[in-house]
């Protein structure tokens, strides 16, 4: 029942024109395979991604979106199959090497360094992106630096934190956080952005404004994943959104595809009758 | 501690106070103030003079280190009383003779921790010199100590009397001309203990050694080693344990197996308290081996480790270099004294404090004076007696003391828990001498630290 | 290249040296005025100044920092007896082999993180004790430890116990005995010393701050605050961590030297696990992560050492003798706990009554007290924000 | 294969006593997270116990002898203990003989007082805080701790004794049928039966009661179970009190072999981390299984063989040990992801 509902996918997709091998695809996951003690966790998963779309992610609870997500920054190494981005094999590498190889990510409780100030936590990502992984230099200020001091500020200006600037981030609210560590993902002006439920534990208020950033950012033109949870979140953002269900994806399309397909309907009462 | 000593001190220390003040400022400026009086380190100017006790008082010594205090708080009371004690016995008149006091000075003193430790002796040790004005560094339990801060000593320009040291290197290859010993040494003790073995356990004995792997353990392994192979003695092994190790389990139970009759435990303090006890637990005493009662020697021995070996210690050789229990006249004054007013009586390394205190008290008495070379000149080659040890000569050519060297067993029924060691026999003096280039090492000059 | 200083930043630079070069007199009311004592709060400063650069920036606490000193020592010994009684060599060679020191177990340890970093670091410096004080004495003169000696007259003797120094022999520089370190013919003993260590201690504190406030120190304190964080920047921490152990390294190397210069003798038992809990708890009760706090508790912890040790009945009778006899008495006895062969125990009410209440160390006190007083507390003495941030 | 055989029963008698100091610093760091740098003072404590009991027992009031005299040759007061007055000489010396058994009810019931204060005075204002303040506060706590035992009993180790039936060597080779010369002392088998048990109860007590089950369900998720409304702060107290007392017994019974002194925590304190991190931060099992083979590779290191070909291998064996261990486990033995990572 699974498989051939794989294969219909991969049918439908060739009816919208979409090969694999072509050049405006950023992102290609192929055939990943990836167990937890027996379990599968991910199964022959198929996924592309194209330059300068936002795709969503969707899934019920322990559908693998994480697990995949996790695949593809190197936090995890898959069991079989291969993460290409852009050319190149992510599979197996360093979490800083797939970064420094234009790859960023907001992580799903933001992620930021709570002993720095807003200003620092958006310099050091910054400087990663100018001097690579490492570079032993004590005595270059960061205060020299001034196109790089002046982007992050207006970065964080966009973001809507530079009131804070100054401030330490460990006495910042979880909205603030997750707005801070978008910033320090969009000042490495990276070539795909992978975001873990960007909204999750958010009042609707401060999704709203979430929602318009990320809109913001779409207009830049930047290659967007996103995993989440709330439909709202989805269907205003997403370009293309792949389902995944028990590992394996079950269904792959435009917002309209997938409001109407049935499979999916399936696999999210499947979860509430749970 | 009695009040009327407190009182005393307090006074004293009065003078000290401002003295102290006045030497805290940055020597190079009070220099050319110091030069008109008599030019050395610490030359004294007021009504007192000022001696350093450096001994361990944290740390696996700080009950020695206590002994040795007291000895010298005592010995302080008895200079500045101009007898009393060892003093009423000593065969040098000059400090009954002044009455009180060194060179018309009073005495008092300054205390510092060693910890055990070179550096912390060191630097307690340079406290003393540079910001309290000690005119002497005396005290300190181990050997590494004692050597590194002879060495500081020397170069600061004041004399060190050692306390507890039995390493040779102290006045062998490590001697210096402003450092002195009284206590005995690794090769007396081979010497002493060696003739005292044969006559108990004869001439057909296999050794086992298990040696402290460091400076002084060697060395008190190879004088062992030396004096007893001789007599017939063979070394079936000679094991090296790491200092505090605390279970020697794993070093013991080879021993079993080896053929060995005879253990040799060159272990001091804790370590030998631990290993004893535990090669006694280990039932070594209870086996015979090549037909003979398997026995234990435990080359130096200290009243204060005996009592933490317990029952383990009863019927086991070793030497020492002064027990309270002896019986000659200056022994019992000492005794007394230090009895009456601590309520115990004094272990060896309390004994050599003492004594070191009152032979550079009475050196500086002869001298006149507290200059360092002035000083050691007097003490070079100087005989004495009436210090417990009988007659005594500190040699000049490499400042060591040779006295007799008491060989000492395990009581077997102590009557106190003082009574812990009994003296099987004293081995008279000419029989642990040596010449002095045995050990190599050169004294150099004298350093006066003037400026 | 020093224009990440604010001007606070040189203002409190300016301040502690002039406060570390007036010492010899402002510590005279306190009988601190020696020049030993004060070389040690120099050496022990530069040494906590550089554990802090590992440890209050990054957050990993090496338990074997106390293995470099003995490496510098060591080294700074051996180039006394086999080059030149000039500090110059010892100071760069023991500089340098620290490094090395620090470069290999670093690399090593620091492939694990936390509680098991810290025991590999222990592990390494325990190693490193115990041969040192038995089976390498040919190279450290064990227990003993290994000092400077006269020049020797034949090959046969040891170079233990006599020494070649072919740089002074070269130049011909007599020696009477056994000689002095020195600075181009100036004696490093006594005040001399002390100012050399002094200016070394200037120089540290200024890279040091040189260090916190740039770009590498915020990766530094980054690493601390969110190591996983930093991994999904792109950066790679382990050459970060690697280059903040061996720099902490060298200033625990240059400490070394110091303690050899001033005093020409190098012991095994600078290495023991217990040097290195020293140099944390100096760190820790003056301020992790701060650039004044470990001086402080560096001075601090040797000033007990030192002084508190030595205060005996006699002396607290002399400076209570005011009051009347019974109260005298009373607090002798009291105080007799705690000073003279009690001043451990001090240490220990010591450590635990800042941590309890004062969970930033001794410069988290500064900081309240000053915030008491209504001035403003982001203060310039703390020398970095994150002083209310205790170090993990 | 004598020697070897007494290297093994060296190792594991050494094993059983590495595992019991390390076993409460292991369950204090799984259950509280806390680093306890007081935890070789808690063992400290444990054998001056044993001191203390011993010291009670001889509570004795003075006699004049009329025969003997003492060192300054003044009638000898003798002391007779009141033990010995109240119950004769029989109860007495069976009571003194077998006081380091008996210490150990002492060592349970103050130990685990010690315990229980000191987690609910002092640790427990320290869960939340860095280690590094809790190796602070705890390395102080111990050095005030050792400090005031040197203030009641001196620097120098006080020798303990091991019951009379139990002085001397068991002749194991007999037993086993190796010959007459492996002979292993009486006190030391004991002790390793009584780790042997007293591992076995802290192991029973966690897996079979249900308040093990809770606190090891704690070691897990602490919040977990914190949300299903369960009082595991109160529980955490009692596992402190049991660290303590294990720790305290440990102690006691160890006198025998090592006389007490002030400093011997200290001693103990770097060898029980090594174990406890060799074995896996928080494992019980770990720290068990790190203890006996750091025993027996530590024996087997200072045998003469081996010390022929690597020269001091036996002063460093368990560092080298522990270095490669965690370089190739990262968690030690039997550690568990992400305990004291931090």
């Amino acid at each position: 029942m699974n498989m051939s509902a794989a294969e219909t996918i991969t049918e439908d997709e060739d009816e919208r024109g979409f090969k694999s091998g072509v050049p405006d695809k950023v992102l290609h996951i192929d055939d990943v395979h990836k167990s937890f003690a027996g379990l599968h966790a991910l199964s022959d998963v198929d996924l592309d991604v194209r330059k300068g779309e936002t795709h969503a992610i969707i899934g019920p609870n322990g559908a693998g979106k994480s697990t995949l997500l996790n695949v593809c920054v190197g936090r995890l190494k898959p069991d079989r199959g291969a993460v290409i981005f852009d050319g190149d094999t992510l599979t197996g590498k360093a979490p800083h090497e797939i970064n420094q190889l234009g790859v960023a990510r907001v992580f799903q409780t933001p992620e930021v360094f709570l002993d720095l100030t807003v200003l620092e936590n958006v310099m050091v990502p910054a400087l990663s992106k100018r001097d690579g992984h490492f570079k032993l230099n004590p005595f270059a200020a960061f205060t020299s630096e001034k196109k790089i001091r002046e982007e992050a500020i207006e970065i964080i200006h966009n973001v809507g934190l530079h009131a804070q600037l100054n401030d330490i981030a460990t006495s910042m609210s979880r909205g603030d956080k997750r707005r801070l560590e978008l910033a320090m993902c969009l000042i490495q002006h990276p070539k795909l952005l992978l975001l873990d439920e960007p909204t999750a534990g958010m009042a609707r208020a401060d999704t709203n404004a979430t929602i318009d950033l990320l809109k913001k950012i779409k207009e830049g033109g930047m290659t967007k994943v996103i995993i989440e949870h709330d439909m709202h979140v989805v269907f205003s953002l997403a370009d293309r959104i792949s389902v995944l269900a028990g590992g394996r994806i079950i269904a792959q399309g435009t917002p309209e595809q997938i409001k109407n397909d049935p499979r999916v309907k399936e696999a999210y009462l499947g979860e509430e009758q749970v | 501690m009695s009040k009327k000593l407190i009182v005393n001190r307090r006074s004293v220390l009065k003078y000290g106070g401002a003295a102290s003040v006045a030497l805290a400022t940055p020597y190079f400026f009070t220099r050319g103030a110091l030069a008109q009086s008599e030019n050395y380190r610490n030359a004294p100017t007021g009504g007192t003079v000022t001696f350093g006790f450096n001994v361990p008082q944290t740390g696996a010594y700080a009950d020695e280190g206590a002994d040795e205090l007291r000895a010298y708080e005592l010995a302080v009371e008895h200079i500045n009383a101009g007898g009393g004690g060892m003093l009423d016995t000593f065969s040098s008149a000059a400090l009954r003779d002044a009455g009180g006091g060194v060179n018309g000075k009073k005495v008092e003193f300054v205390t510092g921790d060693t910890q055990t430790k070179s550096d912390a002796a060191r630097a307690s040790a340079k406290r003393m010199i540079e910001n309290d004005g000690a005119v002497v560094i005396t005290g300190g339990s181990s050997s590494g100590v004692a050597i590194a801060v002879q060495g500081l000593c020397q170069e600061a320009g004041v004399i060190f009397m050692a306390g507890l040291t039995h390493s040779n290197d102290t006045t062998g290859k490590d001697k210096r001309a402003n450092g002195f010993r009284h206590f005995f040494n690794t090769e007396m003790t081979g010497a002493a203990l060696a003739p005292v073995l044969k006559n108990n356990y004869g001439t057909d004995r296999k050794v086992y050694h298990l040696t402290a792997d460091y400076t002084w353990g060697w060395s008190q392994e190879g004088s062992i080693q030396k004096y007893t192979e001789p007599l017939g003695w063979e070394t079936v092994a000679a094991v090296r344990t790491p200092v505090g190790a605390g279970d020697f389990s794993q070093y013991i139970t080879p021993i079993l197996n080896s053929g060995a009759d005879t253990l040799v435990l060159n272990h001091y303090g804790k370590d030998m308290v631990n290993s004893l006890t535990q090669a006694v637990q280990f039932g070594l005493r209870d086996k015979q081996v090549n037909g003979k009662d398997f026995v234990i020697v435990v080359p130096l021995y200290s009243r204060l480790m005996v009592q933490g070996a317990g029952d383990a210690a009863k019927g086991i050789f070793g030497s020492t270099n002064w027990h309270w229990s002896l019986q000659d006249d200056a022994s019992k004054a000492f005794v007394q004294s230090f009895g009456e007013k601590y309520g115990f009586p004094p272990s060896q390394a309390a004994h050599t404090c003492y004594a070191q205190a009152i032979l550079y008290a009475d050196a500086c008495q002869r001298a006149g004076t507290f200059q360092p070379s002035v000083v050691g000149a007097q003490l070079e080659d100087f005989d004495f007696d009436g210090l417990g040890n009988g007659p005594t000569t500190y040699r000049g050519s490499d400042h060591q003391c040779f006295k007799d060297v008491l060989v000492v067993k395990g009581k077997e029924n102590p009557s106190t828990k003082y009574d812990l060691l009994e003296v099987v026999e004293v081995t008279p003096r000419a029989n642990v001498e040596y010449p002095a280039e045995l050990l190599g090492g050169e004294l150099g000059p004298y350093n006066d630290g003037a400026a | 290249m020093f224009s990440s200083l604010s001007r606070n930043d040189w203002l409190l630079l300016i301040v502690f040296s002039a406060i570390v070069l007036v010492l010899p007199w402002a510590l005279q009311p306190i009988g601190a005025a020696y020049p030993d004592l004060l070389q040690k709060f120099a050496i022990f400063g530069i040494f906590a100044i550089g554990f802090n650069i590992l440890f209050g920036l990054t957050g990993y606490l090496s338990f074997g920092h106390a293995a470099f000193i003995g490496v510098g020592s060591y080294v700074a010994v051996w180039s006394f007896k086999l080059l030149t009684m000039n500090v110059i060599p010892a100071v760069i060679l023991s500089v340098g082999m620290a490094a090395v020191f620090a470069f290999l177990i670093g690399y090593v340890s620091l492939r694990r993180s936390g509680i098991y970093f810290s025991i590999l670091t222990l592990a390494f410096a325990q190693m490193s004790y115990n041969l040192a004080y038995s089976v390498l004495t040919p190279i450290t003169n064990g227990e003993t430890g290994l000092q400077v000696r006269a020049i020797r007259q034949t090959a046969e003797t040891s170079l233990r116990d006599g020494d070649v120094r072919v740089i002074d022999q070269l130049f011909g520089i007599p020696e009477v005995g056994v000689p002095i370190t020195n600075l181009f013919g100036m004696k490093m003993s006594g005040y001399p010393g002390f100012y050399f260590c002094a200016v070394l201690l200037i120089i540290c504190f200024f890279i040091a701050m040189c260090i916190t406030k740039s770009n590498f120190g915020m990766m530094l304190k980054a690493i601390k605050s969110n190591q996983n964080r930093l991994n999904y920047t792109g950066i790679h921490t382990r050459p970060y961590l690697i280059s903040a152990f061996v720099i902490s390294g060298m200033y625990a190397g240059l400490a070394g030297s110091l303690l050899a210069i001033t005093d020409p003798i190098a012991g095994a038992e600078r290495m023991q696990w217990t040097a290195s809990g020293e140099v944390v708890l100096m760190t820790i009760l003056g301020g992790a992560g701060t650039l004044v706090g470990p001086v402080l508790g560096a001075g601090l912890i040797k000033y007990a050492e030192q002084k508190v040790s030595s205060w005996n009945e006699g002396i607290l009778h002399n400076a209570l003798s005011a009051l009347p006899d019974g109260v005298e008495d009373f607090l002798v006895g009291l105080f007799s706990f705690f000073v003279g062969e009690g001043w451990h125990l001090t240490l220990g009410f010591l450590f635990m009554v800042i941590v309890i209440f004062l969970p930033g160390g001794l410069m988290e006190g500064a900081r309240r007290i000053r915030a008491s007083f209504g001035r403003d507390n982001s203060s310039k003495a703390s020398g970095s924000k994150t002083v209310s941030q205790p170090a993990e | 294969m004598d020697a070897i055989f007494l290297q093994i029963l060296n190792g594991l008698d050494k094993g059983g006593a590495y595992a019991l100091i390390a076993l409460g610093l292991t369950l204090v760091f799984g259950t509280l997270g806390v680093v306890n740098f007081a935890h070789g003072a808690l063992f400290m404590l444990g054998a001056f116990c044993a001191v203390t009991l011993h010291r009670i027992l001889n509570i004795s009031f003075e006699r004049v002898s009329e025969t003997q005299k003492d060192f300054l040759g003044n009638p000898l007061k003798e002391q007779v203990p009141y033990l010995q007055e109240w119950f004769g000489p029989q109860v007495s010396e069976f009571l003194l003989d077998w006081s380091v058994p008996i210490s150990i009810l002492l060592a349970i019931i103050v130990m685990g007082i010690i315990g229980v204060v000191m987690e609910r005075g002092l640790i427990k204002h320290f869960y939340k805080r860095p280690h590094a303040d809790q190796i602070l506060v705890t390395f102080g706590l111990a050095i005030i701790l050792q400090e005031i035992v040197r203030h009641y009993f001196g620097a120098n180790p006080i020798p303990q004794s091991a019951p009379d039936v139990f002085a001397g060597a068991a002749n194991v080779g007999n037993w086993v049928g190796l010959g007459d010369n492996v002979i292993y002392p009486w006190w030391r088998l004991v002790y390793f039966m009584f780790s042997a048990l007293v591992i076995f109860g802290v192991f029973a007590f966690l897996q079979f009661t249900t308040f093990g089950m809770v606190v090891r369900a704690g070691m897990q998720d602490r919040e977990t179970v914190g949300l299903l409304g369960i009082n595991i702060q109160r529980r955490f107290t009692v596992v402190f009190g049991l660290a303590a007392a294990v720790a305290g017994v440990a102690g006691a019974m160890y006198t025998p072999i090592l006389p007490p002194d002030y400093h011997m925590g200290m001693d103990f304190l770097v060898l029980s981390f090594v174990v406890v991190v060799v074995g896996g931060m928080g494992s019980l099992a770990g720290a068990v299984l790190a203890g006996f083979m750091l025993g027996i590779l530590q024996s087997f290191a200072s045998m003469n063989e081996v010390k022929s070909i690597l020269p001091g291998i036996d002063q460093i064996i368990i560092y080298l040990v522990a270095v490669i261990v965690l370089l190739t486990l990262p968690r030690g033995l039997m550690g568990r992801k992400g305990v004291m990572e931090d």
